[in-house]
């Protein structure tokens, strides 16, 4: 009996966060084509709802009365499964990530681990998608994605163990409290370099703009879901988004101090900040960071491949190689407030 | 709990039916390079049961160790194959028979 | 957590091949001549600092051991590791102008080659099965690159094919074994698996992981019924390949199976000496007779060579440290051989031809004396015949064997070793007796030649005074 | 310790449930009218090939290979990450090594045009 | 005074080492050559005479001994020695060295200087095998032996070389293997290589038995004994005139000569159990190859028959010393059926190499060995005539020839054991001449029977030369054979002794 009511208890959990997490998507969404008109000097979606506030849930309403095409000569199983296997992990790796202090629904010690091993696996969907398609274009997509995804993934592996050298953890609560402090406390200021190659190497990872070639509307129309309609469509662009708010969560609790607010510990500040929950700080840093990625796609145009490449390969692996064997010469110095 | 015996038993399943998938097979050689992963995975549950119920870290280090020869290995498997793909235009195993003797 | 600083100064042989292997492959990288000479003269200088070292540091000093013991340094470890590096050394010395006709010529081959002698480097100073394991792989590893090494050739691809996959196999069977054996002893290292060994603990655990383990050693070494890949992979990869597969590897494999059978299981070796019997009998049946039929060159050798493994193994199963020191000596004065035979393949080969076929070797005598002399020296020595080290060789096994009262076995191995003579005679057939008509020169690049008539001398000068060799085997073991 | 992976289990499979409900939903609620046209891949409007599972550029799979051993470097550099405080100057210098090595495949992955897509 | 220095080692590394100068001289100045090998063959049987002259007949045991570590593992030595049954044998292959260089001079075209090099190498091996002390040692150069045959038979032997070859290669090689196994056996029990050590060792007869066997099997082939036989006629048809030489004067010595130093004096109590096996496949020897030899039509098959029955000879010699001793009681019968062998090997050294010689003069002008195709010789060839009808005659063991000599003592022996082994024994006689005797007839006289033979020149001084010092030799030890009895008889003495410690 007991078992059960832990069951419960834990699906209840899930459920609280992903129902808003799916919400968080929606306006996402919104949130974009809003930013980005303003940038443009348009005003974006305003017919559905106040402001177009009821626009994500048309869209999605829409998509579900779409019809499903399986293309002819395509790989049925693996053509639904890719959509599966796209969405699962970029909502699973949540399951580790502290909203705020103890808010974690598995609080497991090998945390960091966990999440690079989910969000590795959101290449197989890419992939798959690309091959069972029998699209050119798709499959196209589909290989430039997942030599993409491959090569970043290795610079920010290397972004990562930087974080783990710092704090000496792989938990990601432990991660966390070894920021404990004001904002020059967070690791974004020792691991600066890796801080940055890594949110460069999350935004190629989700197939972001500028390194959004995998889809490259302009030249192979959308790349790896050419083929895709309805609602197995709208699971990859849900699949996307969460990826984008999960990238950007674990860059606020990995360098910018997750729950922590920046005036922790201050003598003044810190008191009058102590009433904001833990939750409203990292909601707030992820927000940040889903704001540079509207802010990406609003300024930069898109990169060429060999350019993604280069970069990916020659520039940030050499700057964190470089900057690991710097930070192991600074914790074994014990420099600073961090180590 | 699950005893020892368990996880050698599923171990000397993964590892039998990579043996299988070796000697049976008579088609493709990507399932060859698979089979030999299942074989090596196989292994890493040994240690890591053993490693587990000997209370000793070394049988895990030496997963570790198995796992980066295994992609070293399937890296060089792959561009053997790539070669080998190269000059037949098939990796079908029943190919591979130009020496004999 | 404490960490005991190791002993570098006795990994010096590994530590100075793992440096110059950085060297030669940044060398490579900035060296503009097409030829990659600067890394063929940075490999061979590494590999003759290396012989030194290996004597410099592991002779004469005792068993040491350090790492947290996973590293042994004693007489053996100096032995194998000089071997594997002389033999090394010719095979490079070959392999040069060979790759040069074929635009193979690149420093990748060498630095393979240096990989795959630090791996066989580490093999032969292994406490640990983790250490064996790593040092195994990183010689199978280059292996499988360098049988591929010719990226256009359809045999060589298709060796490579073989090669990998069956190589793959035998280390996943030897890992399973080794995964029995650590849970049956709880230790890794060699020396607590010799103790739990002779205590008597888990013996069913420990009996499955050595069958395992041994099958996995017996694929290696390609001792039959587990020759499978031998013959294709010796007749497809390059030859300059095959002479260095050939040679060096069979002494590391004999390293892998003294540290791990040898030294870790040796009080299970009522039960091995069983199965390396039957293979040691089916190597020699199976080695001799194949080899018989072959036209081939390169894979009458390799049929041979599973003969000679099967000789190799009647040393092996006397369980003696005589028999061991048989083996060594044997395994490397198989290399010597192995090596110069392969050599003259390369050296009889041309642009754009290869000397593979037994018929190639018609009328050498005609077309270079010294070549056929060369050539009559490695056959007879494969033979056994005196005069040659091979003689000493089987000598060895044989005095192994019937001191420890295998006087059957040894009639049955002397018995195939005549029938083996009968494919060697055929060779010599083609080299002295038959006459072509009208006989080309021969002419081979200096640095060939050289190499040729040492590895020829060497056959011929450890047949007259095997002493030395002999000695050092022995003392390795302690005799 | 196993017991607080139950949680991580439970969300996968709830993860993988919001993969297909609504693809699911999607068949039931939409309509289903394929015909040849539309069931044909894109191609830009032009007659669609049979099968468009073409050989690709080799370089995409020199790329995977990279990632393959790149990745388990970086697999070696966890464990250690975590305990440099404690092995110290010695850890230090084991992975300077470890990784100078990477350098220097690195070096020669750059040399060689492996990185290269021109 | 010629005691101190190393004469065996001179006499086994001089020709070894001159033969290698000789291949180094390569084969495009073939004078050079002949002359290098001429020189070396010279120096080395000069070295033998002084051996011989040095040696002091009346002592038993081993002389001019040399001793050196050579594979310390195993207390192996590089030890030589000569007592009176191996002396005579290393003169008699300085000598025959010297007659097949001198035999080849201008026949051998076909890279002369290879050829020459390998019977200077073959004759320091063979020497090398008499003299070795140490069981490896002596197994060294017994197998290393086969080496330069191999080559000599197969580079320019006849139109089916390569299948004698192979065959003789394969046959000694087979029966030799065994004997290393009994060896390393033996080493196991005595400790030691050295071969004085293994007399004496007390071994229960199964395994004397199967030691006995081991040595069977190498000396049987080498003698060569029947039924292991075959591949000698092969082996001497193929061969070349100086391999045919060195095969009969030499090599199959060499099996008599390991009876004498290893099967008797190791495993007595076998040789002694077995000694019916022994006689029984000598005298078939004897008598049907005897036979055998009557209808050869080829020269040399026929010469190699008769080699075969001689052998016999000598084993029969050997092995009947245990019936004579049976029935006398007293050592002096078997004395001489030892003494009778050894000289029968000696003479039979000198014999078939002058056969052979004779058939390699014939050949190299008439190019055929079939009697058929000879006929009338003599009226072209009369010089040549008298030597070929002097060789017959002592291959048939015709009084006042060398062969006459070994083949009465043994028969003489041989009443001791029995009536009837003398008889059959005594039946080659009537063989020996028969065959012998009839093939001269068949060669030598006549009416000249066709034009090649018509054509045929006379012998020139350089055969001369050859064939008259055979002459000599032959008619020496016929009349007078007593300084070569002499030097064998102390040590052939302690040899029984050793084999019947109870005499």
């Amino acid at each position: 009996m007991s078992e059960l009511i832990e069951l419960s208890w834990i699906v209840a959990k899930i459920t609280a966060l992903i129902v808003p997490l799916f919400l968080a998507v929606a306006y996402m969404t919104y949130a974009e084509r809003k930013v980005i008109s303003a940038m443009q000097l348009r005003r974006g979606p305003n017919r559905v709802g106040w402001h177009g506030l009821l626009q994500p849930i048309a869209d999605a309403l829409k998509l579900l009365m779409k019809e499903v095409v399986l293309p002819q000569n395509a790989n049925r199983f693996l053509f639904v499964l890719a959509p599966m296997l796209s969405i699962m992990p970029a909502l699973a790796a949540w399951a580790v990530l502290p909203l705020g202090d103890g808010m974690v629904i598995a609080d497991i010690n090998a945390g960091l681990l966990y999440v690079l091993a989910m969000t590795s696996m959101g290449v197989y969907g890419i992939i798959l998608a690309g091959w069972a398609s029998n699209s050119k274009y798709a499959l196209l997509g589909a290989l430039r994605a997942g030599a993409q995804v491959v090569s970043y993934e290795i610079a920010m592996g290397f972004a990562l163990v930087g974080v783990l050298m710092a704090s000496g953890s792989l938990n990601m609560g432990e991660i966390i409290q070894a920021q404990e402090g004001p904002i020059w406390n967070w690791f974004w200021l020792p691991l600066l370099p890796l801080f940055v190659v890594y949110w460069i190497s999350g935004v190629a990872e989700t197939n972001r703009l500028p390194f959004d070639v995998a889809e490259g509307e302009s030249e192979i129309v959308a790349g790896f879901h050419v083929e895709y309609s309805g609602m197995a469509f709208a699971i990859f662009f849900l699949a996307e988004y969460a990826n984008m708010i999960l990238i950007s969560g674990l860059a606020a609790i990995m360098f910018l101090g997750g729950w922590y607010s920046p005036f922790h510990g201050l003598p003044l500040l810190g008191p009058a900040f102590a009433w904001v929950p833990g939750f409203v700080w990292f909601a707030l840093k992820t927000c940040l960071f889903l704001f540079l990625y509207i802010w990406f796609r609003g300024t930069f145009p898109r990169y060429r491949y060999d350019q993604i490449m280069r970069l990916g390969w020659k520039v940030l692996i050499p700057v964190t190689v470089v900057w690991l064997i710097v930070l192991s010469g600074l914790i074994l110095g014990e420099v600073g407030p961090w180590f | 709990m699950l005893a020892l015996s368990d996880y050698l038993v599923l171990s000397a399943l993964l590892f039998s039916i990579g043996m299988a998938g070796i000697f049976l097979n008579r088609k493709n050689a990507i399932v060859l390079l698979m089979s030999i992963e299942l074989i090596l995975l196989a292994v890493n549950f040994n240690f890591i049961a053993f490693s587990s119920f000997l209370g000793d870290i070394h049988g895990q280090v030496f997963v570790f160790f198995i796992l980066t020869v295994a992609a070293a290995e399937s890296a060089i498997g792959l561009a053997i194959l790539v070669v080998l793909f190269r000059n037949r235009g098939s990796i079908n195993v029943g190919d591979l028979d130009t020496m004999r003797g | 957590m404490t960490f005991e600083m190791p002993q570098f100064a006795l990994a010096a042989p590994e530590i100075w091949l793992g440096i110059m292997i950085c060297v030669v492959l940044v060398a490579d990288l900035f060296d503009r001549s097409q030829e990659s000479q600067l890394a063929f003269f940075l490999t061979q200088l590494t590999l003759v600092v290396m012989i030194w070292l290996a004597f410099a540091t592991h002779w004469g000093s005792g068993s040491e051991i350090t790492f947290n013991g996973m590293y042994v340094s004693d007489g053996l470890a100096a032995i194998l590791k000089g071997a594997v590096a002389g033999l090394t050394a010719i095979t490079v010395g070959y392999s040069r102008d060979y790759l040069r006709q074929r635009g193979l010529l690149t420093g990748e081959f060498f630095l393979l080659t240096l990989i795959a002698t630090l791996g066989m480097s580490v093999m032969a100073s292994a406490s640990s099965m983790l250490v064996l394991y790593i040092g195994l792989e990183l010689l199978s590893l280059s292996l499988y690159a360098m049988v591929a090494f010719d990226r256009d050739s359809r045999d060589g691809s298709e060796a490579a094919m073989k090669y990998f996959v069956l190589g793959a196999l035998a280390s996943g069977m030897l890992l399973y074994g080794m995964s029995m054996i650590y849970g049956a002893a709880g230790s890794l290292l060699i020396g607590d698996i010799a103790a739990a060994a002779a205590a008597g603990e888990n013996q069913l655990l420990m009996a499955f992981g050595m069958t395992f383990a041994f099958v996995g050693v017996a694929f290696k070494f390609g001792a039959a019924p587990f020759h499978m890949w031998i013959p294709d992979v010796y007749q497809g990869a390059p030859t300059a390949v095959t002479a260095f597969l050939g040679s060096a590897p069979k002494v590391a494999a004999l390293a892998l199976f003294l540290r791990l059978l040898a030294e870790g299981l040796g009080d299970l070796h009522a039960q091995w000496q069983t199965m390396a019997m039957i293979l040691a009998v089916a190597s020699l049946v199976i080695g001799n007779l194949f080899a018989l039929v072959q036209t081939n060159l390169k894979r009458m050798l390799a049929y041979s060579t599973v003969s000679h493994i099967g000789f190799l193994f009647l040393g092996l199963i006397a369980g003696t440290d005589e028999g061991f020191a048989a083996a060594l000596f044997y395994a490397i004065s198989y290399g010597i051989m192995a090596a110069g035979a392969f050599g003259m393949i390369i050296l009889l080969s041309r642009q754009g031809f290869e000397a593979e076929m037994i018929d190639d070797m018609r009328g050498l005598n005609d077309r270079h004396s010294g070549f056929a002399l060369v050539m009559l020296l490695l056959m007879f020595s494969m033979t056994g015949i005196p005069g040659t080290v091979g003689f000493y060789a089987k000598w060895l096994v044989l005095q192994a064997l019937i001191a420890s009262g295998h006087i059957w076995l040894a009639i049955l191995a002397v018995v195939f070793a005549v029938i083996g003579a009968f494919y060697y005679l055929r060779v010599l057939k083609a080299v002295y007796f038959d006459r072509v008509e009208s006989p080309e020169p021969l002419a081979a690049p200096t640095g060939q030649r050289v190499v040729i008539a040492a590895n020829g001398g060497l056959v011929l000068l450890l047949g007259l005074f095997p002493d030395l060799l002999i000695s050092a085997c022995r003392a390795a073991f302690g005799l | 310790m196993i017991e607080s992976y139950l949680p991580v289990l439970v969300f996968i499979v709830m993860a993988m449930g919001i993969g297909i409900l609504p693809l699911v939903a999607g068949f039931i609620l939409a309509p289903h009218r394929p015909d040849h046209e539309k069931l044909t891949p894109y191609e830009c409007g032009f007659e669609a090939f049979e099968d468009s599972r073409m050989q690709f550029d080799v370089r995409y799979y020199l790329v995977a290979i990279l990632f393959i051993i790149f990745d388990l470097e970086i697999a070696f550099l966890f464990p250690w990450a975590i305990v440099l405080d404690d092995i110290g100057l010695f850890g230090f210098g084991a992975m300077a090594v470890f990784i100078g090595v990477l350098l220097v495949g690195f070096l020669y992955e750059w040399k060689k045009g492996a990185l290269e897509w021109e | 005074m010629v005691g101190q220095w190393p004469l065996l080692s001179l006499l086994i590394w001089v020709p070894i080492l001159g033969g290698i100068g000789v291949l180094a001289a390569g084969n495009d100045n073939a004078d050079r050559a002949r002359w290098t090998a001429l020189a070396v063959a010279v120096v080395t049987l000069g070295i033998g005479l002084a051996l011989w002259l040095g040696f002091e007949s009346g002592i038993a045991g081993m002389q001019f001994v040399e001793k050196a570590a050579w594979i310390r593992a195993f207390d192996i030595h590089y030890h030589l020695g000569v007592d009176g049954i191996s002396m005579p044998l290393v003169v008699l292959t300085a000598f025959s060295t010297l007659l097949v260089i001198g035999a080849a001079w201008e026949v051998v075209r076909y890279k002369p200087a290879q050829y020459l090099a390998a019977f200077l190498i073959m004759e320091g091996i063979m020497i090398g095998v008499f003299s070795a002390l140490d069981a490896i040692l002596f197994y060294v150069f017994f197998e290393a032996m086969l080496i330069p045959m191999f080559l000599i038979i197969g580079i320019w032997g006849g139109p089916n070389r390569i299948y004698a070859t192979i065959k003789f290669f394969l046959y000694t090689f087979l029966g030799s293997v065994m004997m290393l196994i009994a060896l390393i056996y033996l080493r196991t029990q005595a400790g030691s290589f050295a071969i004085e050590d293994f007399y004496g060792l007390q071994l229960p007869l199964a395994t004397q038995t199967l030691i006995f066997l081991a040595f069977l099997a190498a000396f049987a082939v080498k003698v060569p004994m029947f039924p292991v036989h075959t591949w000698l006629p092969d082996a001497h048809v193929e061969a070349p005139t100086g391999g045919s030489v060195i095969l009969a004067a030499i090599t199959l010595k060499i099996g008599g000569y390991g009876f004498l130093r290893f099967s008797l004096p190791i495993a007595p109590e076998a040789s002694l159990a077995l000694d019916w096996l022994l006689i029984g496949l000598s005298l078939i020897a004897v008598v049907y190859i005897g036979l055998v030899a009557m209808v050869q039509e080829d020269l040399k098959k026929l010469i190699a028959y008769s080699s075969i029955a001689h052998m016999g000879f000598v084993t029969l010699g050997f092995f009947l010393i245990f019936r004579i001793v049976a029935n006398t009681d007293r050592p002096d019968g078997a004395l001489l059926a030892l003494e009778g062998g050894m000289v029968q090997m000696i003479s039979h050294g000198f014999v078939s190499a002058a056969m052979f010689l004779c058939v390699g003069v014939l050949y190299d002008r008439m190019h055929t060995r079939r009697i058929a195709d000879y006929g009338g010789v003599a009226n072209r060839m009369p010089v040549f005539a008298g030597f070929f009808v002097l060789f017959a005659m002592a291959n048939a063991g015709l009084p006042g020839t060398s062969g006459f000599v070994g083949e009465f003592m043994v028969i003489l022996a041989s009443f001791q054991a029995g009536f009837w082994y003398a008889a059959i024994a005594g039946l080659t006689l009537i063989l020996g001449a028969a065959y012998s005797l009839w093939m001269i007839k068949r060669v030598v006289y006549g009416e000249v029977r066709n034009e090649a033979v018509g054509e045929l020149k006379d012998i020139s001084a350089r055969e001369k030369l050859l064939l008259g010092s055979l002459a000599v030799v032959i008619l020496f030890f016929g009349i007078y054979p007593a300084p070569l009895i002499d030097v064998m008889t102390p040590s052939l003495d302690a040899l029984l002794r050793v084999v019947m410690p109870t005499l």
